[in-house]
């Protein structure tokens, strides 16, 4: 009927000095929808996947406004997240009266941590199955919490929690070193395409997502609905900027995008002096992208002369690899920056090399 | 918020002190055995019958005076290091300014066993600041705000602390200055005094502070108020030549608060 | 004790029957040590409850404390902060801090201003901070003193002890200025009188003396 | 017996037939578990070390933190489940302040360390608690008798005291390297790098995750003040 016999109580520790139940708790925050957050130097934004019950159902609220510096997203039993809300709630509040400002949230997290951990020490009670993520901008600047049921928790830059929190963890890995300078829109749509990723099968839409950002200046502001909308087309239209091109057909893609996003996309542009990125940046990345639809194009020429004039065995071998040349000078065009361009640059050689004996063989 | 474990009470001691308050409560003294009566007119209690339980008090060992002056890029305050027995100088060299934390400085007239009960309260808020190292510590402002509560709560329950306090402080690029009464009520200035002070030095620091004040001048500021508090106020602790010691506390940029024992020679 | 109330001990504010220690107490560091000094008369109104009382009262081995106001809260006191201390002393494995002494009677009074008559001077050796005055008021003021006088005789002898008191006196000096001050004090206050006790601490331990009212250095 | 204490073993108020209580056994186990902690006496001071480990690239560095500051002369490093240790040290805490308060002075680090055994120790009598799965560090300094402790709390509520002591998986490794080192001799700045070399030493670079180096001391040279030890220094 069990899995074992040390798992039914909290109090009871297994011969492994692991505590069953608390584990358990734990799973039932895995279960919840996903929430993430991120930060920058100086905003804070959480996202969080809604779910319903049934079509006729309202969506289950993720974020809850603790304070006005001060907010959080959860996964798990949301019943658990409403009463740690109100507490928090409380605590903030009786802060504001005693000492007319602000709660750090550094002190409130560790209270809401013990308040988690006593439920994991008394036979009468249960853990809280809920994790939360605490968003503020304080006295001591932006933060991103969290916290779960064991009573830990951990000061994060950018962290997703829930079902399917990992492709968000990925993808937040992934982009984290950039956050720091970021503005809010930006670090809005970062959390959203990294929240579409554990979103399933399922769209992401105004109705079943929700953002919160606080910061600089900024009071706690839950974007959800019509608002919302702006920033999931935003995304749309800019998709996963994650993943690399390989092939012409997608860098002609990648070319009509950046082309239509352009000023959005200018900070990603090679730098250009000292000069503001707006028009001149603009301006610059127009001629740029030309310039690659050119050379791109030109591959695309090169492939249908080779197929007309050469025997296939030589034809493909030869388009395949310059695809790679080709994919590295638009890229370099577009403004992208590899990491080891030294070894970029010794390997086109390379396939030019190959390309040239092949073509000197023939 | 802190929460105690079921069937565990703390150090034991604080439960004596609790028994032995309540033991205590059951009898209601009333009498004054000092020859000297020292008690203000307010109080002279000869009730013989154990009536309602009375929670206001008379101040017994009292502190006067404490200046305070904002000025560019700090502030300063000076009080006199004299604790009063009614009229009797008891202890002559006491502190009334305290350090509190990082960034800001605590000035009392009025009861000195209150004053010391509220040095205790913001030391342990110090610490618990320090024991989370967060890099976070309450701001003067903050300290302030939360005396308020304090000093409001306590009246609320009819058993004021019976102090006049000035916060000075010192933070991010800010200075502060506040003054509370037993009451409750708070003010926040750019030049506060408390007790005869307020009577006889007000006058002068509103007439001669402005805006850029050095600290040069508002320390000179400060000495000829209390100069003429010197000559002015009673009770004073004067010393054989003339000469008193005063006490003088300044904040500055992100130094450390510090108070400092001063002689001054009138 | 069921004395009729007299319009005097009305006037200070006495309960019928009320014992006080209307009282000459001292207590001064000297150079290693310190050395504690009370007048020994407890009062009823005029009358003398007790002529040879003693207000020296040991709260540990090497703490002592001198008591003035109402007998029977200070009696109470003294026991409370003795008793502390013993257990303290146990947790602890050695002997207390005279301070901790001087905390524990200064809280005491303090959290039950309202309902206690105490003035108390808390004298003792400890081997961190050597010979230790401090005061603790009516109000449950603490302070720490070089030398602290207390108790309705006092007051006619401030002139004389902030004349007479030096720093790092030695032992037989400091003795002296105390039984000098108290006898002075004695002569004046109605309600001091009596014989001098003292008791003397320092490293090597406890020492009591005791003058009778007529080997006084200053006499009535 | 088996190891196990069929049936004997799934609460803290029942005794197996030969006398043990594996609940208590069982929360040591999470201690045992956890990352390697060590606690050094030295000639001038204490110091505690801990290894974090980074369970995410994601965590803000210095921000996961196992020691604590405990009034301004002890510190509290904690081996085991962290939020577990915390309850203790927030016990501490208010042990410490109390203490002040009826005191007057700071606490001796060695009274807060009996207090605490018992704080501990409660949690193995009752069946409604379970045993904390951590034991706790104190480093600390007592002004009084002008002398500096190092004592351990294990859950089963025993306080020891030690001149150098280990936890955590990687104990019998830094006890093997802390018998080495003559303690009495050795000042805290020394002590300092032969900790952190230890604990580099213990760690599996290529099965553990990778880890930050936390320390704290309570030393002569910062006037036996708990603090942190400083970032450039470790």
């Amino acid at each position: 009927m069990f899995r074992n016999q040390y798992d039914t109580d909290v109090t009871v520790w297994s011969p492994q000095g692991r505590l069953h139940q608390v584990e358990y708790a734990l799973e039932a925050v895995k279960q919840g929808a996903c929430a993430l957050g991120l930060r920058s130097k100086d905003f804070v934004v959480l996202a969080a996947l809604k779910r319903s019950a049934n079509e006729l159902s309202s969506y289950q609220k993720k974020i809850f406004k603790v304070d006005n510096h001060i907010g959080i997203a959860i996964s798990g039993l949301t019943a658990d997240a409403r009463s740690l809300a109100k507490y928090m709630r409380t605590e903030a509040l009786n802060h504001k009266y005693v000492y007319g400002s602000a709660l750090q949230a550094s002190r409130l997290v560790v209270d809401v941590a013990d308040k988690h951990q006593r439920c994991t020490q008394s036979y009468v009670r249960r853990p809280y199955g809920v994790g939360l993520l605490i968003a503020s901008y304080d006295q001591t600047g932006p933060h991103l919490y969290q916290t779960d049921p064991s009573g830990a928790y951990y000061e994060y830059i950018a962290q997703a929690i829930g079902s399917r929190a990992q492709s968000g963890k990925t993808y937040l890995e992934k982009y984290h070193a950039e956050f720091e300078s970021l503005g809010q829109d930006e670090l809005i749509k970062h959390a959203l395409k990294a929240l579409s990723g554990t979103a399933g099968d399922k769209e992401l839409s105004k109705d079943n997502a929700s953002v919160a950002v606080v910061g600089k200046d900024h009071p706690l502001e839950i974007i959800e609905g019509e608002a919302l909308q702006r920033y999931l087309d935003a995304i749309e239209v800019e998709g996963d900027t994650g993943d690399t091109c390989l092939d012409y057909g997608s860098i002609s893609q990648e070319v009509v995008r950046k082309k239509r996003h352009g000023v959005i996309d200018a900070r990603r542009l090679r730098p250009v002096g000292d000069e503001p990125r707006n028009q001149s940046a603009a301006f610059q990345f127009k001629k740029f992208a030309a310039l690659a639809f050119l050379v791109n194009q030109t591959g695309s020429l090169v492939f249908y002369y080779l197929l007309g004039s050469c025997e296939i065995s030589l034809a493909v071998p030869l388009c395949n690899s310059l695809t790679f040349v080709f994919t590295a000078i638009t890229s370099y065009l577009l403004g992208e920056r590899l990491d080891r361009p030294a070894r970029a640059s010794l390997g086109v050689f390379f396939v030019l090399v190959g390309v040239t004996l092949c073509v000197v063989s023939k | 918020m802190p929460r105690k474990w079921t069937g565990l009470n703390l150090a034991s001691t604080s439960l004596f002190f609790v028994t032995l308050s309540a033991c205590l409560l059951q009898v209601v003294f009333t009498s004054n055995m000092f020859g000297v009566t020292v008690k203000n007119s307010g109080m002279t209690g000869t009730g013989t019958t154990a009536g309602p339980t009375k929670r206001t008090h008379s101040p017994m060992v009292t502190g006067t005076s404490v200046l305070g002056v904002k000025y560019n890029g700090g502030v300063m305050l000076a009080a006199d290091t004299l604790a009063s027995y009614g009229s009797l100088a008891r202890f002559k060299d006491v502190t009334r300014l305290n350090a509190v934390g990082d960034y800001t400085i605590l000035g009392a007239g009025g009861e000195f066993s209150d004053f010391q009960a509220i040095q205790e309260i913001l030391e342990k808020m110090d610490q618990e600041d320090k024991n989370a190292d967060d890099g976070f510590s309450h701001s003067p402002a903050e300290l302030f705000n939360y005396l308020r509560a304090i000093f409001y709560s306590k009246r609320n329950k009819f058993n004021p602390l019976w102090n006049e306090v000035l916060v000075g402080g010192f933070k991010d690029g800010k200075a502060f200055l506040g003054h509370l009464d037993m009451i409750g009520t708070a003010f926040s200035d750019e030049v506060m005094a408390t007790g005869f002070g307020s009577y006889l030095a007000l006058p002068i620091m509103r007439k001669r502070w402005h805006a850029n004040m050095t600290e040069g001048e508002a320390r000179a500021l400060l000495e000829d108020c209390m100069r003429v508090l010197f000559y002015r106020w009673g009770p004073r602790e004067g010393g054989r030549e003339g000469g008193r010691k005063g006490e003088g506390g300044r904040l500055e940029g992100a130094k450390q608060p510090r108070t400092q024992k001063v002689e001054l020679y009138f | 004790m069921a004395m009729p109330s007299t319009s005097l001990e009305h006037s200070m504010g006495l309960k019928p029957g009320e014992v006080a220690t209307g009282t000459t107490i001292m207590a001064v560091e000297f150079d290693g040590g310190v050395v504690l000094g009370a007048d020994s008369r407890t009062s009823t109104g005029t009358y003398v409850a007790n002529r040879v009382s003693d207000k020296l009262t040991a709260l540990h081995h090497h703490i002592y404390c001198c008591r003035s106001g109402s007998a029977a809260d200070t009696q109470a006191l003294a026991d409370y902060v003795r008793y502390f201390l013993a257990s303290h002393a146990i947790d602890l494995g050695r002997t207390p801090a005279v301070y901790t002494a001087a905390k524990l009677m200064s809280t005491l009074i303090y959290r039950n201003k309202d309902n206690l008559l105490a003035g108390v001077i808390i004298g003792g050796w400890d081997p961190k901070d050597g010979g230790q005055v401090y005061t603790v008021t009516l109000g449950g003021t603490l302070q720490r003193q070089k030398f602290s006088i207390g108790g309705s005789g006092s007051t006619y002898i401030y002139g004389h002890v902030d004349e007479a008191f030096k720093e790092n006196m030695t032992r037989e000096e400091c003795q002296n200025f105390v039984k000098k001050a108290i006898s002075h004090a004695m002569a004046r206050d109605g309600s001091s009188g009596g014989v001098i006790r003292m008791v003397t601490i320092d490293k090597s331990g406890v020492s009591r003396e005791f003058i009778p009212g007529d080997k006084l250095p200053y006499g009535p | 017996m088996s190891s196990t204490g069929a049936g004997y073993d799934v609460s803290p108020t029942t005794f197996s037939p030969d006398g043990r209580l594996f609940q208590v056994e069982y929360a040591g186990k999470a201690v045992e578990n956890s990352g390697t902690a060590i606690g050094l006496k030295c000639k001038d001071g204490v110091i505690l070390a801990v290894e974090n480990l980074m369970l995410s690239k994601l965590l803000v560095s210095n921000s996961n933190r196992r020691t604590y500051n405990v009034g301004s002369h002890i510190s509290i490093a904690v081996a085991g489940l962290v939020s577990d240790g915390r309850q203790v040290v927030n016990r501490a805490r208010e042990e410490a302040e109390n203490y002040k308060d009826n005191y007057g002075s700071d606490m001796p680090p060695t009274i807060l360390a009996d207090r605490l055994a018992q704080f501990v120790h409660y949690f193995t009598l009752n069946y409604s608690l379970r045993p904390f799965g951590a034991s706790v560090l104190i480093a600390g300094h007592d002004a009084f008798t002008d002398s500096i402790e190092l004592n351990v709390i294990e859950p089963s509520g025993v306080a020891y005291k030690f001149f150098g002591a280990a936890l955590g998986k990687g104990r019998q490794g830094a006890k093997t390297e802390i018998e080495k080192l003559k303690l009495t001799e050795t000042t805290c700045d020394d002590a300092v790098k032969e900790m952190a070399k230890i604990l580099h030493k213990l760690h599996d670079e290529s099965k553990d995750k990778p880890f930050e180096l936390e320390m704290a001391w309570v030393t002569a040279a910062n006037g036996y003040k708990a603090q942190r030890v400083p970032r450039d220094i470790v």
